[in-house]
């Protein structure tokens, strides 16, 4: 290929790849002391390297370029084309990706190896110097075509729209969050661990189920009016009922939270809110 | 361009815009050449009104224009889309409730004495709205502070046949080895209430 | 329920949520005791697909469940209505993004290696702020390499119901077909290249 052709080829890749961009657009002075019948316009240069995305891409063009078949890539040619552009990328000093100056490399050394006598008996599978250059561009052709498909996929935003109605008069409804035993009986070792009160009370065993009785009474007394003890457990919870909620009522004493009414000894026993003449309705 | 061509694009503009349009902006998404006339536009509204029969949704003009909207009948139905999870309570409501549920009856300045701060109004209300507390009855000191305990609904969510079934304060301290006794379901919950009968027997 | 019942409120649902549902989630919408059956579900769906013929809209599923969404020739029309927002992504990009869906999990390094050049770290960060790929862990080499995989929003937005319906990616020829160049002889060439399998024809 003659560097006519190369620059032919080249323009044809950045028009082809960057329509938008004017090829032929020239600032200033032509650069008369490039390479003979090698000129293309350093922004035009620029725009071919901003057209490939990588030293792959640029190989798969210039095969595809000449309709060759990736496993029949005549390396010397496509090294020779290869590393001219390159060349002429360095005396425009344009950045270059050191990527491709690492291909140039790879391509050279394949060209070589290829070049020299092959050994009388190769064993190595690998033996043919293309062989690791073919499989990456395989690889990349594959994934490069991937890239299309995925892009021409019909997508929101561009080929489609989510769509949506209004909601009049939207409520929210509101779902309180779950509770472990665990994390409650966490919060009160922590609770106790920060009041310090943890000693005091390990000394006696909480009765829990006195606490609940006293809550249970507490609530009975809510209507202001007298209750006779015998009103504050059930017949079926037998000598422990009536030992509960007889502590219980002891305990609420001391809290001074009932008033006991007892009119004579051994009569019933009644209880009420302290202070209900005046507070009850 | 007739009323049959003017309707997807019309439908497809109102339900993908998100708010509604008027015919001005309707007209908008043509070009110069092949816009509809306002009377073409309101035709095709008129149009997709009438598909609307017997749907979930309908068409209707509000002040800025035309948009779709869920039809009243059927909001009521799909309104669980709107569920918001809570993600979990506060530290100071956590131990609130178990200071309750440990020292019932007691007071608010009781709970701050022992928490060493104070207890927001707000915590007190969703206690009481989860219906796991409730007050019973007041303190006879001045001021009458309201004495909370626990509630049925409280020893239900918690699978506890009775406060009994809460571990004592000895076991509290080491609950990590208390915990494949209780064998505590991992999201709590309703689930508590099958596994309560063995904790029993460990507790009681 | 019948379906004739059930068609408003699904389609009410899809259409107020602004986004796929699921049949689990529109099951959901329902009490235990009316709730229809994943059969009656689809069979809706179905109906409410037909319905749509010579609609703006049309009811597709992706991989998060069912939508509505404007039809492609349509969508053309009305695009006026989004005149920001982003349609075109750089070919870096994209096959970034290609050899993600295609080779999760892969690391940056993998992607480098493959497309030959470096890959930006905006091009990561793109990708991960539109939440089409994510971080699923790290290859256990020296510097712990984020792997990267594709997300449900990824399949969503390039209407996907799963990654079986990438297209297929193009077999790799085998190299024993590789020809000789100059006087170099084909036995035995080259042969072992092609035998590394390509694990990437059937993703799940």
């Amino acid at each position: 290929m003659s560097t006519e052709e190369a620059s032919a080829t080249l323009a044809e890749a950045a028009s082809a790849r960057q329509a938008e961009i004017p090829f032929a657009r020239v600032r200033g002075e032509p650069f008369l002391e490039l390479p003979r019948d090698l000129y293309i316009p350093p922004d035009a240069l620029e725009v071919i390297l901003d057209a490939f995305e990588g030293p792959l891409d640029l190989l798969l063009y210039l095969i595809r370029r000449q309709n060759l078949d990736i496993l029949d890539i005549p390396i010397a040619e496509i090294t020779r084309q290869y590393i001219g552009y390159i060349e002429m990328m360095q005396e425009l000093r344009l950045e270059l990706a050191a990527e491709y100056l690492v291909m140039a490399a790879i391509l050279a050394e394949i060209k070589s190896r290829l070049l020299l006598p092959r050994p009388p008996v190769s064993e190595d599978p690998e033996a043919d110097p293309r062989a690791e250059l073919v499989r990456r561009l395989q690889e990349y052709e594959r994934f490069k075509k991937a890239a299309e498909d995925l892009d021409t996929l019909p997508r929101l935003d561009r080929d489609t729209a989510l769509v949506s109605v209004e909601v009049p008069d939207r409520k929210v409804r509101v779902v309180p969050p779950e509770v472990p035993l665990r994390e409650l009986l966490v919060a009160f070792r922590e609770v106790l661990d920060r009041a310090e009160l943890y000693v005091s009370h390990q000394v006696r065993r909480e009765p829990l189920s006195v606490r609940q009785r006293m809550t249970d009474i507490l609530d009975a007394l809510g209507d202001g009016g007298f209750h006779e003890f015998g009103s504050l457990f059930r017949a079926g919870e037998g000598r422990l009922g009536v030992v509960v909620a007889f502590l219980a009522m002891l305990e609420l004493a001391k809290a001074m939270l009932v008033e006991i009414v007892q009119e004579h000894t051994l009569g019933p026993i009644y209880l009420r809110a302290p202070g209900a003449k005046e507070h009850a309705a | 361009m007739n009323i049959e061509t003017l309707k997807p694009i019309v439908e497809a503009a109102l339900l993908a815009s998100g708010q509604a349009l008027s015919l001005a902006q309707l007209g908008e998404l043509f070009d110069d050449a092949e816009r509809p006339t306002q009377t073409d536009l309101a035709n095709t509204i008129e149009a997709l009104k009438s598909d609307c029969a017997g749907r979930g949704v309908e068409l209707v003009e509000v002040a800025s224009g035309f948009r779709y909207q869920v039809r009243t009948e059927v909001h009521a139905r799909i309104s669980r889309l709107w569920t918001e999870r809570q993600t979990r309570y506060s530290r100071a409501l956590m131990e609130t409730l178990a200071l309750i549920a440990y020292r019932q009856p007691i007071t608010r300045g009781e709970i701050e004495a022992v928490r060493g701060v104070a207890v927001g109004t707000q915590i007190i209300r969703t206690l009481e709205e989860r219906e796991w507390i409730r007050a019973v009855g007041h303190r006879d000191v001045p001021g009458r502070p309201a004495l909370y305990g626990t509630t049925r609904a409280f020893l239900d969510y918690f699978g506890l046949r009775s406060l009994d079934e809460l571990p004592t304060l000895a076991q509290l301290r080491d609950l990590d080895a208390l915990e494949p006794e209780l064998a505590f379901p991992a999201d709590g919950a309703a689930v508590a209430a099958a596994a309560a009968p063995d904790a029993t027997e460990t507790l009681s």
